[in-house]
């Protein structure tokens, strides 16, 4: 495999090697001195709840109980350290894949499983997350980020003159899409607005099949300097350099400095989605050099050799996960179709004469069946 | 006059200042845009050039001195990014008024219309409101070059979520702007720009009385009988108001009785009113500058012919673009649906 | 099945190896595509994950094992970006062959499409030829997540200068795959992706014959008569074409003979054989999995109701989706036309 | 004006300063050390022909003669020097402003016009002049060019052995085009497929009204940092410079080094278009200060000093120049509309159902006019 251009991993921020040892760096000291061993091992609890939540919906998906699944395994560093970095009144803007960051932001993680159900379309309430909905067109949701960054700007959420109330979005999206018109006309409304926005790229090293060198020549953090706004490259594998750097650029944004943009070199260590065979693209040497850098078993390595990870409280997330997993499991096989009427719902928000129209003669029809007794 | 002015103050005494104002479309626009502006400090107007040129057919003139930058936006050259930060700002409460500088400049920003504002309403069920206005000058007839001239409803027309309208008048122009801008769906605001400077008279109180009651957008999807008769329908919108009432005008001295139906919105479009007529008349003629095929007037051809079935005389005709391009400027008016083409169509509807 | 591979091989000695073979429809577009590569080394193919992954519905499977970077290239992520190169390609004579991954992820590539790809041709008065195919998986059934399931037929066929067609079965699934590559007009190609999988014998020496001599893509445009029939013409194309020929059945086993027509293409639309067909029947049915608002149904019936006026014993109606956004998975079965909706409008019409 | 961040003037390449004094530059001397006098004079002549056929198109267009008129005043050495540096087989991409590159292609500049009288939608024939249609979707073409530029590597004509034999593309656009999807599209695929094409910005500092400062942060041709291109900026109104610098962008595409991305830096003296009003959105003394920089004089004043600018050549390109507005005039108002069945050429290659029956009726529709002698 070749490691150069956009898949050399030069001047990612480290600061905990793969092998769990705290790597010391002035310039990102600042963004975790302040992190406790109980904030690490609260890292550590959400990316295994993650990761739990995330084998749970496979192995539903297996079973035929959801359409299809898109597994976040081996992403739980850059979404775990990058959600826990959020506060309010911060925005988020997921891509599809978030569920880590879904589960940073208070989603009740077997909730996403709706939409991969095929019950709707959307599952949680955005406004009550402050988590937008996924977004399955390619960066499409990046302008929207830029958008939502550029009213809470006028709405005086920016460099308000209390730090702690400033606000700012952060827009996460995959390599593949940097190369989407959309994601680039963010990157330059961003810039040209000085929005409060983190652009957070996770370089999972593939669009489906294709490597990152499909997209790119050099380093997808370059795409920053095109528009002129600041960029870091974290390794997205290490929870920390991904609180840090994004504490960092949230500060930055929240600051009313303008848009940053972060590349989280990482690796998806599972499918695309269920309905992908990652064989026919990629070699298990590949994949046996990233299972070294699990994100997981770096920070359990660095907690294991401070001592901080007891068998108790082991025991306990082990148990949380488990429970996750059967009531994951159980609300996903309890959902029933809501009724067919429903379809016509919220098309618009106000009545509309076609929908209307269509809804009850859709009504009608069913009824004749029902009245009939020959539909089943 | 009077009476209108009477009705739409509601009051008696001090005697009050007209509101009755002659304009030209664009004119009526711009004022329909500067009166929802001082309503609601929510919404803004974003485009290219909308600022201190005030657009280049000058529909946002003055507004960006009068409102300034925060509220009148100069975006960058792209119409994906234009009506997708419309649309974020829209999630926090904001009303944008995005200017797609001509109709054929609008594709750029397809995706994010038919797969983002178009959905978003119903994927969140509800919870996020995104109203968007899309102002686009459109269609034919001022001699233009490519991609200037273009009719693009059918094109937004068959995706759920959006509602499309098309004012023919001044008075519309004015009212529709406020009612799009204030309606909780996103809305395609089609303006004729033949017809941008007809002038028309325009009662400024009515739609205010609207605007503050229950009743704000509730008449935005209706159509308007534009002039009453008896012998054949003639349905058209926007751009070729004009034409389908001169043509009603000729068919009158000629004997033959058109109804002229302004449909004024596309989406919804208002079968009841085109139906009720055309089982009045028996005879239909739609009129649309957009190619014939696969156009609006398909679908109004289609359901008519279901639903007037038994009413028909003749069938239903339609009168639109061909299916080529949008040819050269020197082709346009015989491109477009001529008066004589459509009085053709009436007198082959009204002979059967 | 000896007869057809007697003519095809237009031989008698020796034995001439059978051209006749079963295959899935992806199969066949496979070797569709493998044989149009055989042919020319100007067609390439172009989209994301059709290399080594072969496409995540796996039409372009061993193609790239075969063909090399140089003839299947995957693509960055950016569907504009697709279309737009493979414009450039085609005008140095390259044949590309665009991979969309699903419907719902062409619109970023809509301006290309609509105001570049269809114009190309007229503009420069015929001097550039810009033959791209866009191959898309379209429709839904499948059980997918939003933007998997789109029927967007109706949002091309309004625009002059594309050809739209969508095979029905393995045949022609092999022979139009190959017709529209080498076919001088820029072709969409609607995979009903739902019928993947189906089955049917794929005679492959008929259309080489066919791209051989100077009527390589002249049926393409032509409708196919799937079923003749007496009573009521059935409309569909496509993703439709299956249910339409089951609702044929039942009608028949209930006493209605139903004439089935499969459109095979969208544009240019073959209205002489439709309308051939409502004239003896009398009773239209068009079905499509697109919403029936605006969608190419409304078309066909508009033009029966007018062509066919005077034999029409019935409206023409339409079974379609509805005018709302392509619900969840769990409501695809009942969103979509289903045999009772097909069959409910057969009746209808069979009844007047 | 504020001359930062996009519009500063920072490290453009000048080889004739606004004086007409050559600056001496190391860097840019090989690629124009060949020229001779008798060069240069022929790229006062073509910036002076450009320039005497803009001035009488926009006549016509106040005549009523044509629908609108797209100056290019101001911005002809960007055009003439880069033009110039085109040879065979480079391929040419304009946007609908590059007359002054037309002319070096060898178009007949009158027949641009028929486009802006409303007669078609492209004029000359793009193989015959190795230079495409005007493109008015601004950005579009980027595309096209990219594409073509990939076909042309594809058949050989990029570091083929023989680099006199060899080619690439040239693909104009405008600063405002920069904020495109399709153009940032085009960037990327160039870069990815190291394909051979030099994009050309001429950032004449307005798109319409909208200053490049609506458009960008920084200078334009960072946008190729982005991608990992290498990028120039060049004084668009020094027709030295902007031959040398696309002479070293051409040598380096042609030789299968990929793609370069050119920041010619000028100003578009005139309107946008003859329907544009530049007092609304721009000041006199802004005009000013760019007169002072009119890339003619500044070339003319270099000749002069230098004397090889007589009296008879300046009487000769003068008489030339007048004889082209003549020529142009007089053609212009002999065309006349080409029969109305035309407008269904060419739509598609071979015969549509649809187009065909349309055409048939029209023709009788027509017919029926003339027949009964009803129709003007
Ligand atoms: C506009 C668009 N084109 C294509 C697709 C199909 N698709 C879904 S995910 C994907 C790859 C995305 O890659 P990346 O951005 O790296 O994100 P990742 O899936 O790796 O997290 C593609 C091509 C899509 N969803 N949207
Ligand atoms: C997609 C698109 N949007 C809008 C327009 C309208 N328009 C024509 S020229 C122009 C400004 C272009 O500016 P720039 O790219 O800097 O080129 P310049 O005209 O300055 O040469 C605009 C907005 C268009 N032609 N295409
Ligand atoms: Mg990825
Ligand atoms: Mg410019």
């Amino acid at each position: 495999m070749d490691r150069h251009g956009p898949l050399s991993d030069d001047g990612l921020v480290t600061l905990l090697d793969r092998h769990g040892e705290r790597l010391a760096d002035p310039d990102w000291e600042p963004y975790v001195e302040h992190l406790t061993a109980e904030d690490l091992r609260g890292f550590w609890r959400d990316m295994t709840m993650t990761r739990a939540f995330d084998m749970e919906a496979t192995s539903l998906q297996r079973q035929g109980e959801l359409g299809l699944w898109v597994p976040a395994l081996g992403q739980e560093a850059a979404q775990i350290g990058s959600g826990r970095a959020i506060r309010e009144p911060d925005y988020v803007f997921p891509s599809y894949r978030e569920h880590g960051v879904a589960f940073t932001r208070g989603v009740d993680l077997p909730q996403i499983l709706t939409l991969f159900r095929g019950l709707e379309h959307g599952s949680w309430d955005p406004a009550a997350h402050s988590f937008h909905l996924y977004t399955l067109v390619i960066g499409a949701h990046s302008l929207h980020a830029t958008g939502y960054a550029m009213a809470m700007d006028r709405d005086g959420l920016v460099a308000s003159g209390n730090p702690d109330a400033d606000g700012a979005v952060v827009c996460y999206y995959g390599d593949g899409a940097t190369s989407q018109g959309d994601v680039n006309e963010a990157h330059i409304f961003a810039a040209v607005n000085d929005a409060p926005i983190v652009f957070f790229v996770q370089n999972n090293q593939f669009a489906i099949s294709e490597p990152t060198t499909r997209q790119a020549k050099v380093p997808l953090a370059r795409r920053a300097d095109g528009v002129g706004i600041p960029s870091v490259r974290v390794d997205g594998n290490d929870v920390l350099a991904s609180y840090a750097v994004t504490q960092w650029a949230l500060k930055h944004a929240r600051s009313g400095a303008g848009p940053v943009l972060i590349e989280a070199f990482t690796y998806r260590m599972g499918a695309h989605t269920t309905s992908d065979d990652p064989t026919r693209y990629r070699t298990r040497a590949d994949e046996e050099h990233w299972a070294q850098r699990d994100p997981i078993a770096r920070l359990e390595a660095y907690l294991l050799k401070h001592g901080e990870l007891s068998d108790e409280f082991r025991a306990e997330v082990e148990a949380e996960a488990k429970a996750l997993g059967k009531r994951t499991r159980e609300a996903v096989k309890s959902w029933e179709r809501p009724p067919l009427l429903t379809m016509f719902d919220h098309v618009y928000a106000e009545p509309h004469q076609q929908v209307e129209a269509e809804r009850a003669w859709f009504d009608r029809y069913q009824r004749s069946f029902t009245d009939e007794g020959a539909h089943a | 006059m009077t009476e209108t002015q009477h009705r739409a103050s509601g009051t008696t005494a001090p005697a009050p200042e007209s509101t009755i104002k002659t304009m030209t479309m664009a004119g009526a626009i711009n004022a329909g845009l500067r009166a929802a502006m001082e309503r609601d400090p929510k919404v803004l107007l974003m485009g290219e050039d909308i600022g201190a040129l005030g657009g280049v057919f000058r529909v946002t003139d003055g507004l960006h001195k009068d409102f300034g930058d925060a509220r009148v936006m100069d975006t960058p050259l792209a119409e994906s990014g234009i009506v997708g930060t419309a649309i974020g700002m829209s999630m926090r409460g904001y009303r944008p008024v995005v200017e797609i500088q001509f109709d054929g400049f609008i594709f750029p920003a397809f995706n994010q219309i038919t797969t983002q504002l178009a959905k978003m309403h119903y994927r969140s069920h509800g919870r996020i409101e995104v109203p968007v206005v899309i102002r686009v000058p459109f269609a034919g007839g001022i001699g233009a070059v490519e991609h200037h001239s273009e009719s693009i409803e059918a094109l937004f027309a068959h995706t759920a979520g959006l509602r499309l309208v098309s004012p023919a008048n001044p008075q519309d122009a004015y009212d529709m702007i406020q009612q799009s801008i204030f309606s909780p769906d996103p809305v395609l605001f089609l303006e004729p720009k033949a017809r941008y400077w007809d002038k028309g008279d325009v009662d400024t109180a009515a739609v205010r009385t609207r605007l503050d009651g229950a009743t704000a957008t509730a008449d935005l999807g209706r159509a308007r009988i534009a002039r009453t008769g008896s012998d054949v329908t003639l349905v058209a919108y926007g751009p070729t108001m004009r034409t389908a009432m001169q043509a009603a005008e000729v068919a009158a001295s000629e004997g033959t009785s058109v109804e002229v139906v302004d449909l004024r919105s596309i989406s919804p479009l208002d079968f009841t009113t085109v139906i009720r007529s055309a089982k009045r008349t028996g005879r239909v003629v739609v009129v649309h500058e957009a190619p014939t095929l696969h156009g609006v007037g398909a679908e109004i051809a289609a359901r008519v012919s279901e639903e007037a079935f038994y009413h028909l005389h003749a069938p239903v005709l339609r009168v639109g673009g061909f299916h080529t391009p949008y040819p050269g400027a020197k082709f346009e008016h015989d491109y477009l649906p001529t008066l004589d083409r459509v009085l053709d169509a009436v007198d082959r509807v009204a002979k059967h």
